[in-house]
């Protein structure tokens, strides 16, 4: 038995990571996952791991999964609001099935 | 005429240095595509040793020393850091096609310090045995903290004018905080206290320094190689990104090589005190000042100022900057 | 041309890895796939990548894609059932499209 | 107000990762995101993190979110046509909703 | 009187040991903010260089050794491991607010050892020319395994008990197995391994010996400023923990003292060595026991035996364990 | 009968050597089971001071050097990297159960050279005070190139004349050029460069140099743990890949010793040279070769060559290989 749920995914500079975190907290979500990340998007290459004498600038995509629709909403609503006019990043939702709902 | 020769003389000599062979080294290497790659642990972990070494020698240093006599050389280093700013303000900053808050942040770079570009100084130094009071490099953050505070604080002023109306106080403790709390000035202010106040003599002479040239040897290759892969970054911002980068360093230099004559003479700064000032103020922030700025200017673009900076401005502050300094000053200081 | 399939994720401790591994591949799974991650959950952050004395503790995100629905939800359960009482970790599905169903 | 989108995953070999990524450029996705796998398939285990002698052979898990359905089968079958008989690697689709089609 | 006064003297002195003060450092910079980072791998890598270090170094000693010398304190490390599990069994893990296992897995983090505090002891014991016999450090395994065991194997116990019915026999081979495996004890042992058989003078000479110091104060480092960042995990637990952690590496110092000084009687153990024997015990495991316990007891939360140990017990062990052994021992055996 | 005892006095006596000790230990522990790990960033920053370690001592011996004496054994690396390819082509990859390919790939990577092996054998010879011209280690990519060009070209020729039709003809440069960017090539390369173009004396002498007989030591380690590892991947291709592993290098090491027996009369090759020839033969590539060939002959199965290489090529290399070519020189040459 499982139960609908949506996951919130964001893509952007590591070194807005904690800002985001706050979003995502305050938004009331039961927690996020992050992992380092490389890419390139419409302001060019980030590597990730290899000697960037700039390091802070690689990315780091980050998942959270709510219960509830509108909290998706809010966190990539809120993200982008804040952050994207300045620094690159990408967010994009995702249905998913959770199988314990309480969790989240 | 002799004079120019010889000082021709000495600033070829300095191109042999080992430290330049490894930043061209990487240069070259980068261009033909090798697919070498120093790890990014190696890379900071070398980082950390150099900001250790260089603020364990200077807490050690400052112990025996007269604070009197770095007062001035602070005060200058800290002028030095604002002037910087200031000029790039009313030159890169007003010129057409660069956008106002991206000229003032590469200023803030160019006037924010590289530890690496100090490092190597220190060592062609020692390599032609001109002293200096093992404190100057210690003045790093005199002249890296008011130049980042200042850029942030000019950016400020020049976003609120545009957007009118909203005239909030810049507040100024909070960068400053940052800038402190950031990885490289940590790193030497923890090695200034701990030199200051403890005696790690025997694992600075056993570990700290010996391993000092050799790791400074693989930044300098790191630094080469990423010069070259960021060229391109820069190619996409306005031509007068790479003019200032060109000069910015030398002029800088110069600068702070006038002012530390000035201390020369007021209360005797030894003459490779002078000249590693000047290598202070020719160089640009590679590792605490870009993060610095991205959180305090985000409206500016980061490819413009790490590119103008690590392309072509710590190339030319090490590879021109640093023969031309000491050339200079064993020139002026008759050594 | 595409078919639908399962795509099972867990995240969790990265001690619990070997065993996590043993359940999908008695399962049955073709494979899975795994990401070295950071997290904030019910029981606090995880981090990865900085020098945690105690690295052991940081996450893992596994993701395994299988044709069959009752092989998801098989692998999903045994997982929480083994682990989640005494383990930190989360573990939600997914329906995705792949091109060779043969291979899964 | 979100967008549907289609999002690629390819997860494979490091060493074809140029190869990978000029596909999905020359198709005219507007960016990808890359992160560093280990992994489990037909081919053997693939590790990535620890010292292996052949580094080169670890795995990366590349993402591309594109706005039309066609980019995406296409990037998908072009990967496999170029690389899949003799690399490793798995390919597959998710439905995703993004906020601003623009980006994508 | 004067005796305390000595003592005092003796103490306060310790306290200018570089290792304390990298220790105190990485405290004070964690607690101010900073963002410096010590790479992971360069971490593990100073982990494997100590104890690759101790072990090869142990290995060449016991090639030399009585080995009948090594006896008694080798019995009586492996007695101090059971008898610190069992006196945290019937304390903490008694305590109103401490779930039973979470205390049993305390007690056997603390029973086990540190390499890092170990380490630390040995560069300060060299600094007052305290002598030991080289195999000391290497008596390690002897204290780690037999606490890690008693501590599964009580929890084991204590909850097969609580559930009733359920009877299967504990195995312990698995977990002195687990243990062994572990990074920490296998780089040990190889260190032993290497040491005993083959001929590693020149490497040992000219790598891992004159590394030791240097890398050490980097792992002093980290261990401070992980300390900091932990005490939030110990305040969500019971204040208990912060009591034991705090009283733990003491008491149990001064049992192994007390022990090491019957085998000082009995078979002439060192001075040095009394006290080596005591800071195994004082100290807590940071690397291989955490693992070895999750898997070994999975029900006991991680929180509170590794907050407990690296954000108090470790440091108290360092800070104040180490240089209250060494001027007990000095004061003792009058050196 | 004298001389055999004397030959197998001297074969076991390299036995002793840690460079051996420590390869045996990883391959131990890892079969024990353990956890240890030597992060990835460590291991590849310890090839790249090895390769960067012999490529500067090489330029700056190639500086003082006749280059007219490094002509034959040039000549001779060169020829023995094809010989080695095209021996591979008609036997192993014409046995039974062998794909074609795969046995091309696996005698290419045997063909190339391995630095980690080169500098084991470094070291063994220091040890036995056996001299050889400082550039010899610098031949390496002589060798090198040709095996792994030679054998992307037999594979192409062989799959296009199965499919017919297509007879595009194959492009050498591309696959030289794959080669020199890789990470071992390019820093080898890069090192020679530095040592014949600039005067690194001072960073080799007081960094390169000392860290290179300790890193080589974790190098072995990593490598006896890897080949240990990788055992599996090779049961699973056909044995006859076991056979090859095993008498290859043996071998390919003998025919080289041939050949630089031939130069040592010709133009007085040093016996250490003469040996070290030998063991470059005689190794097989683990850095660059793998991606080169995977690139290069995409259809052929990693697991086949890399396994042979890695888990019996490598360890029969370094453990019987070099006692063996040091002893034969001993003899040959009467040392
Ligand atoms: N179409 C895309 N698919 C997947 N990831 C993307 C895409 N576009 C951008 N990204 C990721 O988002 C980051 C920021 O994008 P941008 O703001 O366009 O520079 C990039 O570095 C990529 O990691
Ligand atoms: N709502 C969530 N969204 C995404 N990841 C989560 C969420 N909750 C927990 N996690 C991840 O699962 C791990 C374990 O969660 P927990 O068991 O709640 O401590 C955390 O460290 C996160 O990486
Ligand atoms: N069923 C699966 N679920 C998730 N990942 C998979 C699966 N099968 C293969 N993979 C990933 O794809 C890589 C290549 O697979 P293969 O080509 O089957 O060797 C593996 O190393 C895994 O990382
Ligand atoms: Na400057
Ligand atoms: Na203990
Ligand atoms: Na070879």
């Amino acid at each position: 038995m499982t139960y609908k749920a949506t996951k919130v995914v964001i893509i952007t500079e590591k070194i807005i990571f904690d800002g985001v975190a706050r979003i995502i907290e305050e938004a009331g979500a039961s927690g996020y996952t992050a992992v380092a990340a490389g890419g390139k998007g419409s302001r060019g290459v980030r590597s990730s791991g290899r000697p960037a004498v700039v390091d802070a600038f690689s990315n780091i995509k980050i998942e959270v999964i709510t219960s509830s629709r509108e909290m998706a909403d809010r966190i990539a609503d809120e993200v982008a609001a804040a952050y994207f006019e300045n620094y690159s990043g990408i967010t994009y939702l995702e249905e998913v099935e959770v199988l314990r709902p309480q969790k989240f | 005429m002799d004079l120019l020769l010889d000082f021709l003389t000495r600033f070829v000599t300095q191109f042999q240095s080992p430290s330049l062979a490894f930043l061209i080294g990487g240069m070259v290497i980068a261009a033909l595509g090798s697919k070498l790659e120093i790890p990014d642990a190696i890379y900071k972990f070398a980082v950390f040793m150099l900001l250790m070494r260089i603020g364990i020698d200077g807490g050690m240093a400052i112990r025996e020393a007269d604070l009197g006599d770095m007062l001035l050389p602070a005060a200058f280093a800290a002028l030095v850091g604002c002037l910087i700013v200031l000029v790039g303000r009313v030159t890169l900053a007003m010129l057409p096609g660069v956008k106002t808050e991206d000229g003032i942040a590469t200023a803030g770079l160019f006037g924010a310090v590289s530890a690496s570009t100090l490092a190597a100084a220190m060592v062609m130094l020692e390599a032609d045995g001109i002293a200096y009071e093992a404190w100057v490099p210690a003045l790093y953050p005199f002249m890296d903290i008011p130049a980042l505070v200042l850029a942030i604080v000019l950016a400020d002023l020049y976003l609120k004018k545009r957007k009118a109306g909203a005239d909030a106080k810049v507040r100024i403790w909070p960068i400053v905080k940052e800038s402190l709390q950031g990885s490289a000035l940590s790193a030497l202010l923890l090695g200034l206290a701990l030199g200051l106040l403890t005696r790690p003599d025997q694992v600075f002479e056993g570990f700290y320094d010996p391993l000092f040239r050799g790791l400074l040897s693989i930044l300098m290759l790191i630094m080469g190689m990423e010069a070259y892969t960021r060229l391109n970054e820069l190619r996409r911002v306005a031509h007068w990104y790479g003019v200032y980068a060109a000069v910015a360093p030398l002029a800088h230099g110069l600068i702070a090589f006038g002012l530390g004559y000035l201390a020369h003479l007021a209360t005797g700064f030894s003459p490779g005190g002078v000249i590693l000032l000047a290598v202070l103020a020719g160089s640009s922030s590679d590792i605490s000042g870009p993060p610095t700025l991205r959180a305090g200017i985000p409206t500016a673009n980061p490819s413009s100022y790490i590119g103008a900076s690590t392309s072509i401005g710590t190339p030319v502050a090490i590879a021109i900057g640093i023969p031309l300094f000491i050339a200079l000053g064993q020139i002026v200081f008759d050594i």
